[in-house]
């Protein structure tokens, strides 16, 4: 009999998730493709609610082998990922660590703090530790919180100052507008950090309408490959970027896959650094063909 | 103006002496005004219990305003009521029909989208341990329907059923609860012959049971049977009050008009031929009519008698394509399909619909969109609206049609109901049609401008078009028509013209084997 | 002329017919079983016709409080982020006082949590009767509002339930009685409240007519901004219910619970024959119209014809149709 | 009988009257902008308010064409989505023909914009009269589709217009035209062919007449159907124009692309004095309408009063104010 292995991920909602939704289907297309014992099903949920209804319908048509999921948030997934292992399913978790970490077989998480604090650190370094900037937070998630959290703490104490703070939804109209009023706003912007590149494409499009120069940095997340190409390029204004692979769920349907069959036993957290990227590097994150 | 003053000192000076009862309702020196234009001034009236009062004046008089005022729907800007000695004030319609006022309205009011014991029992429902006593509510409703000889359903939705169904309800409605006043403002407009009996029955039950009422209505001869007093409006002033037995119906379109009047039906016109315009074989609309073929003559008025619900609006809305229903026709000879009322008004084919409120006019709008609406495509050739042409031709349609408007500006729904039909005249014929169907011409129309319209009717076909004329007035139709078709239960029971084209004729036309034409059932 | 005037016996009236508009909500959902046991023969199994049934709960609750507003010729598209909003204020009530109360604070947040309802549905259907502000734009505004603050409350982040309550609550969610899951039967009992009080008393006639014809409603003595009112603060009421159900399913709120739910019920209020211009709602077709929702997402997750990226184009697809047969069912 | 026919000569009409309730809108706007100037006197530097204005055009574009489509009886909730789409066909075919076509691959991939602006709204236009889907939920159902289908064209990612074309296209956002910037040039161009259209021409009037009675216009020769669908393809073409105006801005277009513009564009039409139950269109309020949600949005960020979370809340208050202002300045 065919082993089934679930994914549950978000929908593709902004480009990360898209990026996440792409990988995903490639590693399930390659997976059933390689090993025809193995089944590997792939549903994305518009929300945490519908991410629970999909694991209730994944698991009430057929036994699971195994779940790999991707959850919305940690809270609200935790109790329902739960219900699946106690029918005896192997789970990986991916990105966001479920509430109770017992629950986790494998654990493939990147690192949102991380991604916040190495930006803050490299605009410290770059700006010789004073500067007035402004930040562009994405949807209210758990994300978001984590990365704003691991860049403000990181800057806490230095003469960075954060002069304003908004939401910009991860969507880059959103940003270029934003970004139009901040500049409005102030008069001297030192940096621009946009926590995600598909916001940091508006604000650059507005920076280059306004013509100012006074803007030294500005700077994303998330390796999109539109930014990476900049760095390679040796873009004065954005040198620097954070990866926050969405790739990691490849990573984590192969590693899942690869102990169901029993090739290896694979088991424990494994946690994806943020290494910045630089231009000489920068080959190594550059996936011209990925959608993100 | 002299010679209505004439008349009031001459024949019928007011009796001056003190009242032998106390009036259960007064009105004094009301006057309302809407901005700068005074519709009302100035009115005193005394509503005696057990009296049937009734008040006439032409078309935009301030009758249906008077008797908006009295139950509360609208408020005087000068002067006062009082019940019984008492002042009185309302703000609310809830609370003169609280204090024993009821008003069947000229309009329909009613919820379409609810049942008609819904309606009837709006806002006063009938409750049994907290829930509603549908069961209880639908019986009365039913019982107080039949009493008005009103056949549709308690369960039907208001929305399915006809104009006059909709009357007989809202009537059904006012006479529910027990009333002090009872106020019917041109109830029998879209009304026949056997419901009209059946009402003015009821009105005199009313009377002998000591209630007052309130009746408007330009049928003088209803006036004239009814009425213990008439009270006269002009241009929103009294003229007068008078005692109804004495008054003749000349004497009544007198006073309202305030001048001489001509005879009602012009002198027949044999403007007749015998070349068929507009031919209908076989025209069929399901649930209402079967089987049905005439053909109306170039330059012939062609009346449609029947009672209500023969199903004759039915017939012409199947035949132009506002229902469904199947037909063959011809116009002028040659074969037409007509799919919607676009491709009959472009064949030439008009139909004046009697429902203007819902069906005829856009209320929220001004006149001048309302009157080129049909005709837009002949009338504004291109494809911008021609402002100046549409305000001179509006100009040309208030002095033609004597429409009577405080503005030009007004919008439909602050003419009178009178005013209106006639606005809904004008709009039709813009488009120029060469075969007029309409329906209910003069409904709310008043004496003297019947007469014009009649005028208008002829002057139609002396023109070389064809006019239907779809009535429940069989005199106006027995005036005026070449020849009459007479539907029953959706078929043609007969045709009457020259000798035959007497009203009793007609009646039996309409009427006979009713029962046995019911058994075979149409729906 | 007597002769005339005698009346025919009435039609005889029909009570008890049987009206395809009105069933065209249940015949959708039986096609749509039918068509789910061919695609997948788990559909029909208990598990899974009891998940997607419990779930549909949450959006079939708000949706008869939806029928109230509809029906009376409202509308309210904040009810998704009001959801969030009790569901936050309830959670953090209860944390609070779990400490003092022990398992006392559930009982004692739910009532806080209808209390809320309640005083939102009233800020609604003030704004909207007494302000006269078109519905759309009145709710559009609130919608905001409400979002904005879960979104304050949270910090952007999630509020979970407090450890010590999460366990004696969990089965207001995942909990049976007599074998039947118990969102099922809150959402059952608040659709017969809702019919009861839609059709059986004289407020709901109350609301039919102030939906059907304002000024009909007003010359009848009805106060058209009370009914009005009154339907908002139903459907608060309601939305309260669906967020007491809802907080032990994933025992959190954060800034995204309940996004679009809006959208979700009015289409289930649509789908079950209520006219969005009022005058006529249908509780039970409402709770089949939620249930439709539901099933045609589940059927996607348990079917797998359609990209992941389609998904939503055939949910679309399919609630046109299915509005399509209803249409031409008549 | 002559004598009753001579009609008392009727007062003249006022043409040019002035209405409190037409000029709402505009005093808004006004007061906005004192508002503004008194938060930041930056708010009325003149790059600041081209900005704005140059934002508010898509929504403005697009409102114009909802103004038919409300003031014909309808709605469509899929605009939003349908400028993503548009913009994806749009980028698609550029970059298919640019090796060949060269930088005429600009123009024509505008036609095919306008030609599929235009087939979307005939969808719609179609499924909502012929298929007699209450509006609400037939342009519900096809905004599921129209992100469904941008999704799935891009992949969930992204796609940018090709560089070659990039530069030559970007002045349809960037450039100005005598100091103004082109996207107010074209926004201005919609709204006065728009205004045309509603006020001067035939159609305007059948809009208005079908929105107001649907009876009467039927009665009257009008086709509903082909009205209230005419209505639809003006709102497909004027979602095109704003998706035209909207790829160069960003150079891509993305399953985010448009959403929620939706809301954005009721809410300019409603606040712009067109009632949503139809039969009286505003297109000049419409404008200001759009340009005072974009203003909002901008104060908003501009000021220092409110907490970032907080800021969707201010904007709903500010909203229900001005339309209460509105209401209460009859
Ligand atoms: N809301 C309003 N604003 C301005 N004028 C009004 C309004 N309502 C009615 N009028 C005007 O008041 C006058 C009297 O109208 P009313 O409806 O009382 O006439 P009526 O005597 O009932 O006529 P009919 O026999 O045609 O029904 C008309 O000229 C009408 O145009
Ligand atoms: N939806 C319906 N269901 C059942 N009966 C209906 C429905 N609508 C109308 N009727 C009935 O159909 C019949 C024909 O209607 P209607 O009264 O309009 O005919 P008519 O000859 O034009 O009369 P009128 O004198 O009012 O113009 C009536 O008996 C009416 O009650
Ligand atoms: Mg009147
Ligand atoms: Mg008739």
């Amino acid at each position: 009999d065919k082993k089934v292995v679930a994914v549950s991920i978000p929908a593709a909602d902004h480009g990360w998730t898209a990026g996440v939704v792409y990988h995903a289907q490639a590693a399930a297309k390659e997976i059933n493709a390689a090993f025809p014992d193995v089944e590997v099903v792939v549903k994305t949920s518009p929300s945490a609610a519908d991410q629970v209804s999909a694991l209730e319908d994944l698991s009430a048509s057929r036994k699971l082998d195994a779940l790999v999921i991707l959850p919305y948030t940690s809270e609200e997934l935790t109790q329902p990922v739960k219900a699946i292992k106690d029918m005896g399913t192997f789970i990986t978790v991916v990105d966001r660590g479920l509430t109770d970490a017992s629950i986790q077989d494998l654990y493939l998480a990147g690192d949102n703090i991380a991604v916040g604090a190495n930006t803050a650190k490299f605009m410290i370094d770059k700006l010789g530790g004073k500067g007035d900037i402004v930040v562009l937070r994405g949807i209210p998630t758990v994300i978001d919180d984590e990365r704003i959290k691991g860049f403000q703490d990181t800057i806490k104490g230095t003469g960075i100052k954060v002069l304003d703070i908004q939401y910009a939804h991860w969507n880059s109209d959103e940003a270029f507008k934003l970004m139009q009023d901040y500049l409005a706003k102030y008069p001297h912007i030192d940096a621009v950090w946009a926590n995600d590149d598909d916001m940091l494409l508006g604000v650059l499009e507005a920076v280059k309408q306004s013509g100012r120069t006074d803007i030294k940095l500005a700077l994303g997340g998330n390796g999109m490959k539109d930014i990476v190409k900049k760095v390679i390029d040796g873009d004065s204004v954005t040198p620097v970027e954070t990866p926050y692979p969405p790739s990691m769920i490849k990573t984590a349907i192969y590693m899942t896959v690869a102990n169901l069959i029993g090739q290896a036993p694979v088991r424990g957290h494994v946690k994806l650094d943020a290494p910045l990227i630089t231009q000489a590097n920068a080959k190594e994150y550059y996936f011209p063909d990925s959608p993100f | 103006m002299s010679i209505a003053a004439r008349i009031d000192t001459d024949r019928f000076a007011a009796p001056g002496d003190a009242l032998p009862v106390a009036p259960v309702l007064r009105a004094e020196g009301v006057s309302k005004q809407y901005g700068t234009v005074t519709v009302l001034s100035d009115v005193t009236l005394d509503i005696l219990p057990g009296e049937i009062h009734a008040v006439i004046g032409e078309n935009g008089a301030g009758k249906s305003t008077f008797m908006r005022l009295l139950s509360g729907y609208i408020e005087p800007t000068q002067g006062a009521l009082s019940m019984a000695g008492q002042r009185v004030r309302f703000t609310r319609p809830d609370q003169a029909q609280a204090a024993g006022i009821a008003l069947v309205h000229q309009e329909i009011l009613l919820a379409e989208a609810l049942t008609v014991t819904d309606n009837l029992f709006l806002g006063r429902e009938l409750t049994k341990g907290g829930m509603v006593d549908d069961a209880r509510m639908r019986r009365l409703a039913a019982a107080k329907l039949a009493e008005l000889g009103c056949e549709v359903p308690a369960t039907a939705l208001v929305h399915d059923i006809s104009l006059a169904d909709r009357q007989m309800v809202q009537i059904a409605r006012a006479l529910l609860d027990e009333h002090r006043v009872v106020i019917f403002d041109e109830p029998t407009a879209v009304l026949t012959g056997g419901e009209i009996e059946r009402l003015l029955a009821i009105i005199f039950e009313l009377k002998a049971r000591g209630i007052a009422v309130l009746y408007i209505s330009h049928r003088l001869d209803e006036v004239q049977r009814l009425a213990d007093k008439v009270t006269v409006l002009r241009d929103g002033k009294m003229v007068g009050t008078y005692p109804g037995h004495t008054l003749s119906q000349i004497d009544m379109a007198r006073l309202m008009v305030g001048r001489e009047l001509a005879a009602l039906y012009p002198q027949k016109q044999a403007t007749r031929t015998n070349q068929p315009m507009l031919s209908v074989l076989n025209a069929m609309v399901p649930g209402f009519v079967r089987d049905v073929s005439f053909s109306a003559h170039k330059g012939e008025i062609l009346g449609f008698a029947g009672m209500i619900g023969a199903g004759r609006t039915e017939l012409f809305e199947g035949i132009l394509g506002l229902r469904p229903g199947t037909a063959t026709v011809e116009l002028n000879g040659a074969p037409i399909r007509i799919r919607s009322q676009r491709e009959a008004l472009d064949a030439g084919i008009a139909y004046l619909t009697e429902d203007r409120k819902g069906k005829g006019l856009l209320l929220q709008e001004r006149l001048g969109p309302n009157l080129t609406l049909s005709a837009l495509a002949s009338f504004h050739p291109g494809l911008v609206v021609k402002r100046a042409r549409e305000a001179e031709a509006l100009g040309q349609a208030v002095s033609t049609y004597d429409i009577r408007l405080k503005s030009l500006g007004a919008r439909a729904g602050q003419l009178s109901g009178g005013n209106q039909q006639k606005l809904l005249l004008a709009k039709v014929l813009l488009t120029d049609p060469s075969v007029v169907i309409i329906d209910e011409p003069t409904r709310g129309i008043d004496i003297a401008n019947k007469a014009q319209i009649y005028g208008f009717i002829q002057d139609l076909v002396r023109q070389g078009k064809a006019c239907i004329v779809i009535s429940s007035e069989m005199q106006e139709l027995v005036g005026i028509c070449d020849r009459i078709i007479v539907m029953r239960e959706g078929r043609i029971s007969g045709e009457v013209s020259g000798e035959t084209m007497t009203e009793s004729q007609i009646a039996l036309l309409a009427t006979s084997e009713r029962a046995h034409v019911a058994q075979g059932g149409m729906k | 002329m007597t002769a005339l005037t005698q009346s025919v016996p009435a039609r005889n009236e029909r009570r008890y017919q049987f009206s395809w508009a009105d069933a065209g909500p249940f015949l959708a959902l039986a096609a749509l079983l039918a068509l789910g046991f061919l695609v997948n023969p788990d559909f029909l199994s208990a598990t899974n016709l009891s998940n997607v049934i419990t779930r549909s709960a949450y959006v079939a609750i708000i949706a008869v409080g939806a029928t109230f507003v509809i029906s009376s010729g409202g509308l309210d598209l904040s009810v998704g982020s009001m959801v969030a909003f009790i569901a936050g204020i309830t959670i953090m009530f209860m944390n609070m006082m779990a400490p003092s109360l022990g398992l006392w604070a559930i009982p004692a947040g739910m009532a806080i949590a209808v209390v809320t309802g309640l005083l939102c549905g009233l800020a609604n259907g003030v704004i909207v009767t007494v302000g006269k502000i078109e519905p759309f734009i009145a709710t559009l505004g609130t919608m905001g509002i409400f979002r904005a603050l879960i979104t304050y409350m949270t910090n952007g982040g999630t509020i979970p339930i407090d450890r010590s309550l999460r366990e004696a609550y969990r089965p207001v969610y995942f909990g049976t009685l007599g074998g039947i899951p118990i969102p099922i039967l809150i959402s059952a009992i608040v659709a017969v409240l809702g019919a009861f009080v839609l059709y059986k008393t004289k407020y709901g006639r109350k609301c039919a007519a102030v939906g059907a014809n304002e000024d009909v409603a007003r010359y009848s003595g009805i106060s058209v901004i009370k009914t009005r009112t009154v339907a908002y603060v139903i459907q608060g009421v309601c939305v309260a219910v669906a967020a007491i159900c809802y907080v032990p399913r994933l025992g959190a709120a954060t800034p995204t619970t309940g996004q679009l739910w809006e959208l979700q019920v009015i289409t289930a209020v649509v789908i079950g024959g209520t006219a969005l211009r009022g005058g006529k709602g249908r509780i039970w077709g409402t709770i089949a119209g939620a249930v439709i929702l539901e099933l045609i997402a589940n059927l996607m997750v348990l079917s797998d014809f359609v990209s992941e990226y389609l998904v939503a184009a055939v949910q679309g697809v399919i609630i046109i149709i299915a509005m399509l047969v209803q249409r031409f069912s008549k």
